[in-house]
């Protein structure tokens, strides 16, 4: 990388890095009395990549939010750089702010604040964080340059394009330098040229040794680039290991079953 | 509009009546603004002080009453527009405003009147200084009472202001149209308010302090629209008979007033408008002959 | 009937002036006011408890319900009738604020519920906490949503304020009312008094939707803003300046060349 | 001061009822007007005609940045005075149906504006021709947004009936000034007929709040398509009773099975 | 097929069936200015599956929204079901309500009527048309159990999937039993489950023998399905022919170059 500034050099340079930045233990949620998810254990250690797969409504996007205890889960320990965040349906976090600075995000459908430019959407939780403005406008510049849509950062939301946006999203949750950063199918609003371009980034940010955890149904581009694949269904994971074996070698029928109905189409 | 007969339109109306020139032959077509106990409107029919009186000259002169009721600014727009034939309550006459219209004769002229609480009692302008003084806004006597030596003034958005501070007693005395009092002393007898009648600032007075003028009296008169010359006409003979028969007394009387008061001008009034919307030689009708 | 223009118009010309400056002054207090409420109500109706709700849905409902005129009457002689002595410009401007918070705050509600649940989400992935979400999230945005009916709204309460004629307000109503029964020429004096408001009104309405372009546009309002953009845009100037040298100068850290060659082909 | 109620009520109950009545028919009148007037003028705003477009945004303008109690004035003295003598009636819907009609236009506008241009796009390339794509698929969606704008103005135009007492319009708030100048007890006729107008509105505010939501829900209003409704429910019956029964009873010809099963095994 | 009610073969009983469906030659549109389709020639005989492919912005839907006139050639001529309907920039066509109806379109964004239920959405075109009643009923019920959404026929379209709705805008498109289906990009918008079904859907009309010209970013479909492809890039047709040659074997430096841009995710 020819940019200095790298988000996850600079944390773990920071913090006295634990090797397991996100752990899960036993987690239970039901909505409306429906489990969504069922025991889930899952560890991501720092600098790894964990892909989540599986059906729609299996509780992907629920697993993911429970890590930034965007959903609380019913039971069951969430566990992000080493502290105990939520146990057993209690709210354990002190610093809830805290923890979502910890953790960044990235949603399916981008969520750029429509009224900022891409630079102030980069800049505004820093601020809010307590970095100093100029700093935090260089940093901002910086991020942009760095998933490449610094030509466009005076444009708001609205005059990007999907891939764009989604670029900025990520530059705007590196920009509190997480831990850890988490992708709820950063790619599947996006059409096959901007796809190109966000999964380009996100294997920098892969080379680069940022932690991260994602749900895809790109399953090519979870195999090239994770470390672990989780295949969750109907809220229990049913099989996890190697890329190549969960998506090559699936050891369970259900897997299997799963992976066929991509087959179809590519 | 309601009430009247108006649906039926070939009316049989004698010719003297049609001659009259009103909108519709036969139906005389009344502005009102709801002034009790001035003019008011009950079952289609015109009450109080004005809307008796206009009540008995258009039965003299065969007509029907259609009242219209309004607000001040409809009264004056329904006759310059031609929708009515004819405004009343207490319309006071000026220079200004017959320019735009005809006046008949003065129904009766307004004399100027204090609100007080109880038995309290004040004669002239002199007696007034250094009290807590009280009107309606837009009133021409919110200009008297500044003019007045050491009182307060306070203006209130309509009567009902008068009446409740001066039963509070923070006023000393209110001014108002005269028959108002009388009327609001009827309705709210737990107010405990009378009617004062005030002497009037002498002409010296009022020259010496011209903003005394609306301490006077002020005739009040029918406003019409400037072509209804006939039935300006009619109706003020009528109003002069009035005076002759007796009846505008008994009126007077009726709705609480005092004739004295009432129905006897000051010389000023003659020559406010002789050779105006008068001829030179014109005197205003009283009831000072008869008696 | 004579002449169209008789009234000595120029003899009332110093109250006239008044009545309006008046005019105004009641718009711009009650306007605040009703805007300030209206917030207020706004979000005890979103709130998460019940009375709250129930307060606000029942005061929203009242005051839309009844005419202002009588609310203008009730405020002044209600009031005083139970011993709160309003003087005329607080009883005007507390109807006036009161009457058009209940629509307003309609208004602030659905812009308020209109901004997507997701920017809220953004917002606490952020870490923004409550306040920064509210106040630099959901409040931009409903600012939008929320202009074009609370301008409507402020060019009604202008207009309305001539409904306070009733408790003898001195705005251009009441001047107009007692020009006329000076002068007798009622027609006179509302075609005149219209055209005041109506060149009160026009020009204000026109300035709103300017506004309303403008914040739509994204134009940066704040000095704080506007100095948060300059500062991004020397930052930026290389990247923007020509797009070849901007994507030349995210090395090779951007996403491949051959992506962002093809767009500026085509741009 | 002495008990609250003490005006003789009963006396005046049936001069209230008529002015009731008459405030009622007011409204109703004024407002198909306005409504009928304001799809016009929304219509002119749309026109590709410069010409008719700027008749139709003066008309709005000036008729928004007026007080509604000038028109009535205006429509009612001042063309008389010209040679146009409109009844009380005519004049005072004609005065509310302008006024309305300027505002409805905007919301009419919108709401046409605001449905999807890709809805104008299918209907097109379904041969359904301009009438077609106006009347099945530009307006039923146009009304559903613009109900609510519209609810509000109703309500609105039931209250302006109360500026009608200018013209001698005898509607409930004249009616109520008469009983205030015999009785000297303004504060307590105000209360009633404040309470009259809430008891009017707030109905109707509610029903129309129904309306709104029925039609959001897409229930269908017209008998034809009740019909229509019922008919295709006939036919559906196989395929909806049982879910599975339906994807069977499409045989082949649907998409594969496993994907239908799979669906209504999590519903 | 069990069901009697086809679209395509009905047609084709019914009219003196022209061996070509769509012609278009010499075709040239500008917008602002910028030519978008530049001397196009494009053949699509009666039951053959035409694909067009090629780089975002390159004039597909315009192309493909020349065949019903929704946009409107500045040169060249429009053949429909062996009509001349546009010519030389001069419209042709006396009605243009009819054509339509002879060429169906389907939305990348559906564009279902969201004020009326599915089986509503597809009577409404037949009604206009003439169909009485009943039969507009009937038919419309024939071709949602066809794409298999007969069960949700009572449902707006908001309460429909993506893949639901996708489907019903097919149904609504064969409701007039037209010469030739468009579909412009009909899964771009898509989660992979509804596109499996929605492409299977399509590959069954292919099997029916209905002629569809469709614009695509689904290149394994496009060739499974396709009798003839055409790479169209910046106006104008860069190669076209079998889908095999042309999506397999490419003759122009071009073409490959933008398959390899879609090599990269899957
Ligand atoms: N806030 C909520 N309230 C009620 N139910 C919910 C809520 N959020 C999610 N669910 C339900 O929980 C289940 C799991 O949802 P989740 O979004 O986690 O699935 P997913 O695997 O991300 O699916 P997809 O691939 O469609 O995004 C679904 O049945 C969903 O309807
Ligand atoms: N109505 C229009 N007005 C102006 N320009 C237009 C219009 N429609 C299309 N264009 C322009 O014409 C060019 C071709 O557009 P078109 O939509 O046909 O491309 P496309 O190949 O379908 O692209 P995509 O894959 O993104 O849908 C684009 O540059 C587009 O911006
Ligand atoms: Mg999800
Ligand atoms: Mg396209």
């Amino acid at each position: 990388m020819s940019e200095p500034v790298t988000a996850a050099t600079e944390t773990s340079d920071a913090k006295a890095a634990p090797e397991v930045v996100v752990r899960m233990e036993g987690l239970r949620k039901s909505f409306d009395g429906r489990l969504v998810l069922d025991d889930v254990h899952l560890e991501v250690g720092r600098g790894r990549i964990v892909s989540v797969i599986g059906q729609s409504g299996g509780g992907k996007s629920t697993l993911m939010r429970c890590v930034n205890l965007l959903e609380r889960p019913d039971q069951g320990r969430v566990e992000v750089s080493g502290e105990v965040v939520h146990d057993d349906g209690r709210m354990v976090c002190r610093d809830l702010p805290g923890l979502r600075r910890t953790v960044g995000m990235v949603f399916q459908r981008f969520h750029l604040f429509p009224h900022l430019t891409a630079v102030e959407n980069v800049v505004l939780a820093q601020r809010r964080a307590g970095v100093p403005e100029q700093e935090a406008l260089e940093r901002a510049v910086a991020l942009l340059r760095r998933v490449g849509v610094a030509h466009r950062g005076l444009a708001y939301p609205e005059q990007l394009s999907g891939g764009e946006q989604q670029r900025v999203a990520i530059a705007r949750a590196l920009a509190l330098r997480p831990d850890v950063l988490l992708f709820d199918e950063p790619t599947s609003s996006l059409d096959p040229e901007a796809t190109r371009e966000v999964l380009s980034v996100m294997r920098e940010l892969a080379a680069d040794g940022m932690t991260m955890m994602l749900v895809t149904h790109e399953l090519p581009f979870a195999r090239e680039v994770s470390d672990h694949v989780v295949f969750l269904d109907r809220g229990r994971i049913v099989e996890e290991g190697h890329p190549d074996d969960v998506l090559g070698n699936p050891a369970q029928a259900r897997t299997r079953e799963f992976l066929a109905s991509y087959g179809s189409t590519s | 509009a309601c009430g009247g007969s108006g649906e039926s339109a070939p009316k049989d109306v004698s010719a003297d009546t049609a001659a009259l020139g009103t909108i519709e032959p036969g139906v005389l077509k009344v502005a009102v603004q709801p002034y009790a106990p001035y003019t008011s409107v009950e079952d289609g029919k015109i009450v109080g002080l004005d809307g008796d009186i206009l009540s008995y000259v258009a039965d003299q002169l065969g007509l029907e009453i259609q009242p219209e009721v309004t607000d001040f600014a409809g009264m004056l727009a329904g006759v310059q527009s031609g929708r009515v034939d004819i405004t009343i309550g207490g319309v006071a006459w000026s220079e200004d405003r017959q320019k735009e219209g005809l006046f008949t004769d003065p129904p009766y002229y307004s004399p100027p009147v204090m609100a007080v609480k109880g038995d309290k009692t004040y004669q002239t302008v002199d007696d007034l200084e250094g009290l807590q003084l009280g009107t309606v806004e837009g009133y021409v006597w919110v200009e008297s009472i500044q003019a007045v030596p050491g009182a307060e003034l306070h203006a209130y958005p309509d009567a009902n202001g008068v009446f409740d501070d001066l039963a509070a007693g923070r006023l000393d005395v209110g001014f108002l149209d005269p028959l108002l009092v009388t009327a609001a002393q009827a309705e709210r007898p737990e107010l405990e308010i009378s009617t004062l009648y005030m002497t009037p600032p002498t002409a010296e007075q009022v020259a010496a302090e011209p903003a005394y003028e609306y301490f006077q009296p002020y005739q009040t008169g029918f406003y019409l629209p400037p072509e209804a010359t006939e039935l300006e006409k009619a109706v003020s003979e009528q109003i002069d008979a009035m005076y002759e028969n007796g009846e505008m007394e008994k009126l007077v009387e009726k709705w609480g007033g005092d004739p004295e008061q009432f129905l006897t001008p000051t010389d000023a009034f003659a020559t406010a408008r002789a050779g105006v919307d008068r001829p030179d030689d014109w005197t205003p009708p009283t009831i000072a002959a008869r008696g | 009937m004579s002449g169209l223009f008789e009234v000595p118009w120029a003899d009332y010309q110093s109250e006239l002036t008044d009545a309006l400056l008046r005019t105004v002054l009641y718009t711009v207090v009650s306007f605040a006011g009703a805007v300030v409420l209206g917030l207020v109500v706004a979000l005890l109706r979103l709130s998460r408890a019940r009375p709250a709700r129930v307060v606000a849905a029942v005061y929203t409902e009242v005051f839309k319900n009844v005419p202002l005129l009588a609310i203008i009457f009730l405020t002044y002689f209600g009031l005083a009738s139970v011993g709160i002595r309003l003087d005329v410009f607080m009883a005007g401007a507390l109807s006036l604020t009161v009457f058009y918070a209940a629509y307003l705050s309609e208004t602030f509600r659905s812009a308020i519920s209109g901004v997507h649940a997701g920017q809220t989400e953004a917002g606490e992935a952020l870490g923004l906490g409550r306040t920064g979400i509210f106040g630099q999230v959901v409040m931009p945005q409903a600012l939008r949503l929320a202009l074009p009916g609370t301008n409507t709204f402020l060019v009604d309460l202008l207009k309305s304020t001539s409904l306070l004629v009733t408790i003898s307000a001195a705005e251009l109503m009441s001047e107009g009312r007692l020009i006329t029964s000076a002068t007798f020429r009622a027609l006179e004096v509302y075609i005149v008094i219209s055209a005041i408001y109506f060149a009160l009104c026009y020009p204000l309405s026109q300035v709103l939707l300017w506004l309303e372009r403008k914040v739509r546009a994204g134009v940066p309002l704040t000095p704080w803003r506007r100095r948060r953009m300059r500062a991004a845009r020397a930052l930026l100037a290389a990247d923007i300046g020509s797009a070849g040298s901007g994507s030349a100068g995210s090395g090779s850290s951007g996403p491949g060349s051959t992506d962002l060659g093809l767009k500026e082909a085509a741009a």
